[in-house]
């Protein structure tokens, strides 16, 4: 059963891919976008991989949609038509692709018990970390405490991203007052 | 000052609910977040009447099980409008009073009409919902009142 | 659970995916993105009701029913203000409604 | 049993949606159809979480995508109405009190 949802909605995302990339509407792109998101997030959680699709939820329906919609809020919606063909792009594409599906042939099964990232530290943290730090979710506990600094960095590179987007869409807040000023009318 | 308790006390009954652990540090970490969504609230200016509209809730316990039927039945009719091999449609659009006189009456109205296939508030007037209709047989139905009466009996029990 | 219990939810389960489907062929059939509207309203209402309905039987007395009455009680209160937004967005960008008359096509 | 039919209702009523947004004609064909499809996708992840026995955690996911959809359905719409996000135009200032 849960195979046959992988396959429908791997599908799925082919088929909204592909949709995204001939339409040319700006707008209808980023609904694509939405929904291509929301696929991915059951893939996430069908994989059981939940804190990810956490953050697809968060990342990609939320945020990512409505940053594509300020953006087009400043340049317009029609997709202007490429001035050159597609060709080389496609072929660079189509090897890179070519190489990551050869690189996963080597690595381990989904799931195996052997693989080395089942043996290193991850048993040590499954077991000590109710002790040790005493948070039901052992992801939170790995990313907040074990891995500490590394969020921090993470979270100074996303904070400054951030910021630097909000300065290019130039997001201001709402005026509390009725009435728009001189500045506005212009 | 009760608003803001209200809130408080809902927030942290709802994390409660979610969260299913119950160890000293938890709790007092689901407290904390429940107050400083409390002290955002406040901030933003969003802790009013209009955000904890508990003068509907008695009402809501009569209205709610008539509202469930109405919405089957409007259901199996638009379901079968659909399956139709010519879809029988005959859509309009109507204007129903707006029967209730305070705002979240208004919008328990609207989204109760919404809420019912078939028929689809497009605007929310001061005295007047306008409201589009799949089938004659929908129209009518709004239009004979029935859900407006109930919804105004909604907020004076 | 029992099986009673089994038989009530399969058919609750059952009838929220047919209603589901026959949604989903309502937002393909319908002429305009009005009509289309009460189609999709279908799946939110009876199809997420009964289909949640089900999931709670099988759930049983914990915090299961709990977050499944919540998500229920979310997807009945924000998709009648989605629509209601969508429909006011629609008839402000000036879609004229599909009224059913001749030539009157989209 | 009723749960694998009710997870491929879903995905179908899913594939329905999909064909919608890509055939359009207007904007809010395609914004129904995306609104349409986050609610399905809340209720997938819901039934899955009980064909897999796992629905603890994927019912706290399902209630995050309730939201989320929301919000940005309602952000969607409001670019389509008003044509921006952040600063309302001079004409749509009278219409929020």
């Amino acid at each position: 059963m849960i195979e046959l949802v992988n396959f429908v909605l791997l599908g799925l995302l082919a088929v909204t891919a592909l949709a995204a990339i001939r339409l040319h509407d700006l707008f209808a792109v980023t609904m694509m976008f939405g929904i291509y998101s929301l696929l991915a997030a059951v893939v996430f959680v069908v994989l059981d991989a939940v804190d990810v699709a956490f953050t697809e939820a968060a990342v990609g329906v939320g945020i990512s949609t409505i940053l594509m919609l300020a953006t087009i809020g400043l340049v317009g919606r029609q997709e202007r038509r490429p001035s050159h063909r597609p060709l080389l792009p496609l072929a660079v594409v189509i090897v890179t692709g070519a190489a990551l599906v050869y690189g996963t042939l080597d690595m381990p099964g989904f799931g195996d018990p052997d693989a080395p990232v089942q043996r290193h530290v991850a048993p040590r943290y499954l077991e000590q970390s109710p002790e040790e730090i005493g948070i039901p979710n052992v992801v939170t506990v790995v990313l907040a405490s074990y891995r500490g600094y590394d969020t921090l960095g993470e979270l100074t590179v996303i904070f400054t991203a951030g910021v630097g987007i909000l300065a290019l869409l130039g997001l201001r807040r709402r005026r509390p007052s009725t009435q728009p000023t001189e500045q506005e009318k212009t | 000052m009760a608003r803001p308790l209200t809130l408080f006390f809902l927030l942290l009954g709802l994390w409660l609910m979610l969260s299913g652990h119950y160890d000293p540090l938890l709790i007092s970490l689901g407290t904390l977040s429940a107050v400083s969504v409390t002290l955002i609230s406040l901030r933003m200016g969003i802790v009013d009447a209009e955000g904890q509209p508990m003068a509907l809730l008695p009402g809501l316990v009569r209205y709610a099980p008539w509202l469930a039927k109405e919405i089957i039945s409007s259901c199996l009719d638009v379901a079968l409008r659909i399956i139709r091999p010519q879809l029988s449609i005959e859509p309009s659009i109507i204007r129903v009073p707006a029967d209730p006189k305070t705002a979240p009456g208004r919008v328990a109205y609207a989204n109760s009409i919404t809420l019912t296939p078939g028929t689809i508030s497009l605007e929310v007037l001061e005295e007047e919902i306008e409201v589009h209709a799949l089938s004659a047989a929908s129209a009518t139905e709004l239009q004979t009142g029935e859900m407006g009466r109930r919804s105004r009996r909604l907020e004076a029990p | 659970m029992s099986p009673g219990l089994a038989i009530f939810s399969g058919i609750l389960l059952l009838t929220g995916a047919l209603f589901t489907v026959v949604g989903g062929v309502g937002i393909l059939r319908m002429p305009d993105v009005f009509t289309r509207m009460h189609a999709a309203g279908i799946t939110d209402t009876i199809g997420a009701g009964t289909t949640i309905a089900g999931l709670m039987l099988i759930a049983g007395w914990n915090l299961l029913l709990v977050k499944l009455a919540i998500v229920l009680l979310f997807l009945l209160l924000l998709n009648p203000t989605a629509s209601h937004a969508l429909a006011r967005a629609a008839i402000h960008g000036a879609r004229r409604p599909w009224l059913g008359g001749p030539g009157d096509s989209q | 049993m009723t749960l694998n039919i009710a997870v491929l209702a879903l995905l179908a009523t899913m594939g329905l949606a999909l064909i919608r947004a890509v055939k359009g004609p207007t904007v809010y064909d395609r914004i129904l159809a995306s609104n349409a499809f986050s609610t399905k996708t809340v209720l997938l992840i819901s039934v899955l979480g009980f064909v897999t026995g796992e629905a603890e955690l994927y019912l706290d996911i399902a209630l995050m995508y309730a939201l989320i959809g929301f919000i940005s359905t309602v952000a969607v719409l409001k670019v389509s109405e008003f044509g921006d996000l952040g600063q309302p135009r001079p004409d749509s200032l009278e219409e929020s009190p």
